[in-house]
């Protein structure tokens, strides 16, 4: 901190966010019956008071902040024009700019939580909306809009089914994302919960070990599908297992474009879908903020976390919207609530609601297509050329290859503007060598002939 | 109004794909027979047109700062400005993949990096992550490094103190993280008590989590004699920042002696609230803490940034590094102040604070009768007797145009029933606060001579007051329509 | 609501300056006293947060194609994609100096020159200038260009002939060219009158001035002959492209007969149209006419992209080279339409407008029972009786929630009386233009039953019926305030 | 043009911007009662109609339009960072972005004309409010707040003049923005107006010469000030001797910062005003959409071309505002109009509105003196290093230097982030080796140390 005795009076210089002025806080401290501003702060000891002043750097003009973000953001790559061949949790999908020209109204990004309804209604309904989407593409009829992320929301739906059945063991696929499963490692410590690894081979989860680990005191099971490895599972199956042996059946849906083509988890059985739905129009930002969902059978209702809205009418019969079954929350229930989440990433609901409803019945369906298509003519392209190995398997828009020389694909890749698939070995040791490549509806097919020939030919 | 689906029209469209020239390849072959839809999903069908129309309709239904006073206590809804947004959404920063390599989102790391050393100097801290989503995200993160620290040293503890008059995700957090929460009552000068803060801090007892200023907009002048309890039985302080807007360049948390601090970005450093988020719970600790940080944090060699792991780390808590665009905002807003802007945003807030204390005091009794800090709390307990509620009051205010304060929180017997807690904010102007005075008079009168108008307000609004009740008891969580039910749709 | 004025507090900031580290050198010893004033201009002192609130409330007494049904014949209204927007505001063609060399601003160029080519693909035409700010302005090129064309024959002319159907600024920029402005009028199938047009069209006569379809929604069927005669007199066919959204893709202006070709790219071609502009009124000509056209135009040599002066042009009507934004626009909506795209535009708009003459014709009469292109021409005739005017219709649709259409225009005898001129675009969907037919039967039938509501319309605006005799009568222009007059500042 | 016969089925494409689908649209021709599109074109006379498909490009998906615009983008210079010592009419000055996030409301952007003001309020308040901020600037009692942009506004101004004199003659300083000059031109050559050039001498007009050159026939004199120079005009001796022939005055201000600290054109007994308002809030642009105003006396107002609004009352007495003195306009009065201008530069008012509230009294002001001072801090500099040569004049933000090679300056700042000034000898060939150059507030005292060092110094 700067030394100074002066304070108070250097607090007075003008600021454009700060509309009253000296004299009229000094008017307003006569009116308040204080003499000074000190008086206002008497009840605060002076030995904890700053006795100098920060040392920050001295205030910016708008426009000194402007370039020196500007410079800043220069020794990033020139993002929008490499395009990224990793996802692993993180897609590059398009995003339509009508979904931010929504998000940049300030009736939805300065308002908050709707506690009042009466003047909430676009909030609300847009809660509403969005919740419809989830449903209709999860077959679930319970819907959580928002939680942070998709790790955390797998999280809090594993801490949700171990209040629904009371045990405390737990079953998770190793391709489960490595941060999610570290995710809900961190969320269960506190509770011992013991957590079994669902081992994996050839790129799907082992179903048939499931068989001997699922036991009578498994609370659940917890399924990513399409897995980290891009792979589809068969997730009826697991559920039949699960289900057996009186367990549920978690599914986590990492990367939610795959929901335009597979099929509801209902109707897999799967009793709780925990999701990121950072692919419906959010941009990757560094990796945040995303957006987790959690949607779940009307019968677990009154153990899922999180806000929800619900119809209902006004006094005159007029359909309004509220947010509903608030007893689980922690602003009423305390240490009972059924989580401790408050603020959540509810922007990001009206983000989702505008790009689901842009994209609509067909687009979502043609874009998970695309990227089904897309993905497998590199994978096809690459195995052909002969120059990447792989063990097969069903996939959406991701797939591993083992790559001869990592670091030289990884050279040649940013050499020509696109960002390096994933080493695999960062969370797997055996999969050393393994890279883990994305391709959504941003590639054309002529970028991916272009990659193609890169890595499968001239380079040696 | 109408919701999208009854705007949908068949074939209607709203998206442009790129051109599809792969093979014609029938996809049914490539996904298993096990996973593959046949059909699309239900999703409404409408154009961009529509959608745009919609959006901004629904828009207009809300009510945000840039509308007027905003005065959640709690929530400090400070203006959110405007090149903040701009500059979080530059291009480079947007498309930043969180794997792509370290030396090609440099920027990125800088602008963390530097956040980092801005909050540690606000706040006095040691360290921070940037990885909570919120408030409360923060919370759970903190407890959890609390909880660590203990087992790592071998002596775990169970307990964890929480003020009557603490935010309801406190005691939920701590519950998460596995303490006991046990109240601690507050005084009747609205601080904690002390009495029973020494028979209750014990060595079981990890810590206790206090807002300082309070919940009632109230400094605990205790601070020393608290801090010096809970640390003497060796406890960790834990502060919730949510009210930190009050304490800008007066006092550092951690020189009063807290050793975990959560920030709401979203709150103190002008981020905006998102209707309901994304907001950032930043931590910040004390040395002996720092090893338990989630992993990664971010460092800088003076030359390069890079991550890095503390030793002996909780994990993670989300699955990235933190909500990047709110980090870039709070680091804006804070170079846009200076030392000087930041004691000036916290003395105009308290000012503005005790200025509408002041002017309503005779007409809502003041939880405390004392000055406050940044937000005063005042109740709405003698209209009871007109059959009015503070709800009502609440929703009245809807109709003279303004968004309500925060009501019935904070709520801890015998000081604080029927709550109006108001945070104005230093981005509000006399004559705005006099505008909501003389409208919080008005409705005092009104609550005398026609309670009935508040009974039944709000009257001004796209739509009355809803029923809640209802909601719950026949609950509609999604959009039915006429065709839509999961069995149908598996039949056809 | 109060004006920014109102809102003025001394001393307050809204503004933040860069830190000024030159010395403290007395202004008024550099800047010569017969020009150096002693006092700040009188502006008003307010924050950033009162600017932000009291521009978005200003902004919601407003309506725009966004908030629904903006069916202004002659304005074509339609939907101005977010893309577009976006585009436009990129940081390299924002801050692009005009007088930058010609290396520097090669995306610029570009886009300047592909849009031309595009539009001379869609109209016809042979070369295009990008210069003209709005319609208007393209007229005066164009009848300027025409006029050079005369005169370097050494053979002037001085008439122009103009349709009475035609809008208000055909005649007005004829004139400001130095042209007689001549009427023709329109024949009872609503185009122009042939022996009329025979009997005026001479060798002293530049040419004509045709919208097509015209101001009545009608595409002229005589535009054969009609170019016969203009030309066989060595005239020149001047096209006012307002309503060339009807033939996009269907009929290129150029192919018609016309010479010089005006479009309005913020009407067909999707630009917002800003509260008023900016548009761009772009002007392309045929051959002929080609070396007349204001400098500089945009060339390219396959590799590099110039400018380039046309030989005799008329010179600049403006400093500099176009509305840039409005023509990146205009291209990324013709790029993202292509040929089938501008084709889809075009059919659809012009079937919503019969649709909409469809069902009202019953109701209002309409000027020309035929079918119409993209709009349609009713009228308000019928309701005079039960003391209703036109302009009480209009003012009675805002309570129904939508723009209402132009009216009094156009304007002529005997069939163009109490117009109302609906265009509603491709943009619309059919139930928007349900509702609309529905508010219009409404309003039909209070016409017949209850006329006072109509002359006392609109009721939910935020403002009633203004008076705008009252003010010319008394002018207030600006904002006067207790304190301000130029004389009172001069004295003090 | 493609041949194609098939153009209608090839319509049928869909489009996100056009909501009726197919199916409606049959629906609608039905109802409409015609059997078929065809019927609806029949008065199309097949002659005139387009035999095959336009030959445009294949329509793109938004986000290959993205990709398309960014990579054109990118072939201009990265003009943020290049910060520009050339002016002459157009002038990087620093935009707060709470201006783009106001313009940016749909409410604005996407409205018309305030043809209903009772739905139109935001935009004719604004207007009103802008002609106040313009008329207290000035010293003017009627402000039209847009025309097109600054030359255009002259030339209006010029044709006004004529108007008013009922006289045929102007004398137009050879200072005027030669942009201007010409436009001037342009518009007053159908009225074969004369044109007579006030010649300069040592940065400024040539105020002697006004003396000989105006008489009775004068309709008026056109005198910029700031000049094109950055010379600051004696207007007021220029309003004696014009007065005194009975010619009007119009000042052109084509930097209206300058208003921030000179005196009011009113008080120099200017009749006109022609400005430009670009410096207000609009970005460069390359040259558009700027901003034009004509600012006069009150006896002038049935003479003033294009739109304003006035305050008036609506029937219950409450203030509002309207669109005022009509009947001067193309709309109403056709061919006797003072004007073909309708639309205008609308959404530029509510830029340069919310840009001037935003600086405000104060602001403004400070800017305005930041603007000189760093003009003439780098103006001294560049003298003191010996590697320029002047004539000495009174300047605002511009001043022109004579420098020994221009195209090795030209190239020293371009390789070092600036846009070199403007040659002079592109509009006057007798200034030859003179450069003009603009300093503005983006400017900081370390940029021009920086462009002094280069210039001055190690430059050889
Ligand atoms: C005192 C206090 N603590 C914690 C929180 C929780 O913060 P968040 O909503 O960001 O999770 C709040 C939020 O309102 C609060 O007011
Ligand atoms: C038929 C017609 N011609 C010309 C114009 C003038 O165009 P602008 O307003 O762009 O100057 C209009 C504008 O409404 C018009 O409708």
């Amino acid at each position: 901190m700067q030394k100074s005795t002066q304070i108070t009076e250097k607090s007075k210089t003008k600021m454009r966010y700060i509309p009253n002025t000296e004299k009229q806080k000094e008017e307003m401290l006569k009116e308040i019956g204080v003499s000074s501003m000190g008086e206002l702060l008497k009840d605060i000891p002076s030995s904890v008071r700053i006795k100098g002043k920060l040392n920050l750097p001295e205030a910016l003009s708008e426009e000194e902040l402007k370039e020196k973000f500007y410079t800043i953001s220069k020794k990033n790559l020139d993002f929008f024009s490499y395009k990224p061949l990793v996802g692993a949790g993180a897609y590059r999908h398009t995003v339509p700019e009508a979904v931010k020209a929504i998000v940049s109204r300030e009736e939805f990004y300065t308002s908050y939580t709707p506690y009042q309804p009466e003047i909430s209604q676009g909030n609300l309904q847009s809660m509403f909306e969005y919740q419809t989407h989830i449903s209709r593409l999860t077959g679930m009829e319970v819907v959580v809009p928002s939680i942070y992320d998709g790790a955390s929301a797998t999280a809090e739906a594993v801490l949700m089914a171990l209040r629904i059945t009371h045990k405390n063991k737990i079953i998770v696929s190793q391709l489960l994302h490595p941060h999610y499963k570290e995710t809900v490692g961190t969320y269960t410590e506190p509770h011992k919960t013991e957590i079994i690894q669902l081992p994996y081979g050839n790129g799907l989860a082992n179903i048939e070990k499931l068989e001997s680990l699922a036991d009578d005191d498994t609370a659940c099971v917890v399924i990513q599908s399409p897995n980290f490895l891009g792979g589809i599972e068969d997730v009826k199956q697991i559920s039949e297992i699960a289900h057996k042996k009186g367990a549920l059946v978690v599914q986590v849906v990492a990367e939610s474009m795959s929901l335009g083509l597979l099929k509801f988890p209902a109707e897999m059985d799967v009793d709780i879908v925990a999701g990121e739905a950072q692919s419906f129009g959010m941009e990757l930002n560094f990796g945040g903020p995303f957006n987790g969902y959690i949607a779940s059978k009307m019968k677990f209702i009154r153990q899922i976390p999180g806000r929800m809205a619900g119809e209902t009418t006004d006094k005159n019969g007029k359909r309004g919207f509220v947010m509903t079954f608030r007893a689980r929350e922690q602003d009423i229930r305390r240490e009972k609530a059924t989580s401790n989440i408050c603020s959540n990433h509810a922007l990001n609901i009206v983000v989702s609601n505008a790009y689901l409803s842009l994209m609509g019945k067909v687009g979502l369906r043609k874009i998970a297509e695309y990227n089904v298509k897309a993905a497998h003519y590199l994978y096809d392209k690459l195995l052909e050329s002969g120059k990447f190995k792989s063990i097969s398997y069903p996939f959406f828009n991701e797939f591993m290859l083992y790559a001869h020389n990592e670091s030289k694909i990884e050279k040649a890749l940013i050499d020509n503007k696109f960002i390096p698939p994933l080493r695999l070995s960062t969370f797997y040791p055996e999969l050393e060598g393994y890279m883990l490549f994305s391709v959504t509806e941003i590639f054309t097919k002529e970028n991916l002939d272009f990659i193609a020939n890169l890595l499968g030919g001239q380079m040696k | 109004m109408k919701t999208i689906y009854e705007k949908s029209v068949k074939n209607r469209t709203g998206y442009s794909l790129p051109k599809d020239y792969f093979s014609e390849e029938n996809i049914s072959n490539i996904i298993p027979g096990y996973a593959f839809s046949s059909k699309e999903k239900e999703l409404p069908e409408v154009s961009e047109v529509d959608v745009i129309r919609h959006f901004t309709k629904l828009s207009k239904l809300n009510y945000g700062v840039d509308d007027g006073l905003y005065p959640l206590g709690s929530c400090t809804m400070k203006y959110n400005p405007k090149i903040n947004e701009k500059l979080a959404n530059l291009d480079n920063f947007i498309y930043a993949h969180p794997f792509a390599a370290e030396d090609y989102v440099q920027g990125s790391l800088q602008i963390m990096y530097e956040l980092e050393k801005a909050l540690k100097e606000i706040t006095g801290m040691v360290r921070f992550t940037m990885m909570p989503a919120a408030g409360a995200h923060g919370e759970l993160t903190g407890v959890l490094i609390i909880k660590k620290y203990f087992e790592d040293k071998g002596k775990p503890r169970h307990k964890m103190l929480i003020p009557d008059s603490a935010h309801g995700t406190n005691p939920a957090s701590s519950a998460m993280a596995g303490f006991k929460a046990i109240e601690v009552k507050s005084d009747e000068r609205g601080g904690v008590n002390i009495n029973e803060l020494e028979k209750l801090m014990d060595e079981d007892t990890a810590g206790l989590m206090l807002t300082n200023p309070n919940t009632v907009g109230l400094f605990d002048e205790n601070i020393e004699k608290i801090t010096e309890i809970v640390h003497s039985k060796g406890g960790f302080l834990y502060y919730d920042g949510a009210n930190l807007n009050a304490l800008l360049g007066i006092v550092r948390p951690g020189d009063a002696g807290f050793d975990v601090v959560h920030l709401n970005l979203h709150k103190t450093f002008s981020t905006p609230h998102g209707g309901g988020g994304p907001g950032a719970g930043v931590i910040g600790v004390k040395e002996e803490l720092e090893e338990f940080l989630p992993s990664p944090i971010v460092g800088f060699d003076n030359k390069r940034y890079f991550f890095e792991d503390p030793k002996k780390s909780i994990g993670r808590v989300r699955a990235f590094y933190a909500n990047f665009p709110v980090i870039l905002k709070a680091y804006a807003w804070i170079l846009s102040l200076g030392a000087d802007g930041l004691r000036n945003a916290a003395e105009t807030s308290i000012i503005n604070a005790n200025y509408v204390l002041a002017k309503l005091k005779k007409y809502y009794k003041p939880a405390y009768d004392r000055t406050c800090m940044h937000e005063c709390v005042l109740t709405g307990r003698e209209y009871k007797e007109y059959g009015v509620k503070t709800l009502d009051i609440a929703k009245r205010l809807m109709d003279y145009g303004f968004h309500p304060p925060t009501i019935y929180f904070p709520h801890f017997e015998p000081y604080a029933e029927e709550t109006i807690m108001i945070e104005p904010t230093e981005s509000e102007s006399k004559e705005t606060l006099n505008q909501f005075i003389e409208a919080m008079i008005k409705i005092a009168q009104e609550a005398k001579t026609q309670p009935e108008i508040l009974n039944e307000a709000p009257h001004n609004t796209p739509v009355g007051r809803l029923d809640e009740v209802a909601a719950v008891r026949n609950p509609k969580l999604t959009f039915k329509g006429q065709l839509w039910s999961l069995k149908k749709l598996k039949q056809q």
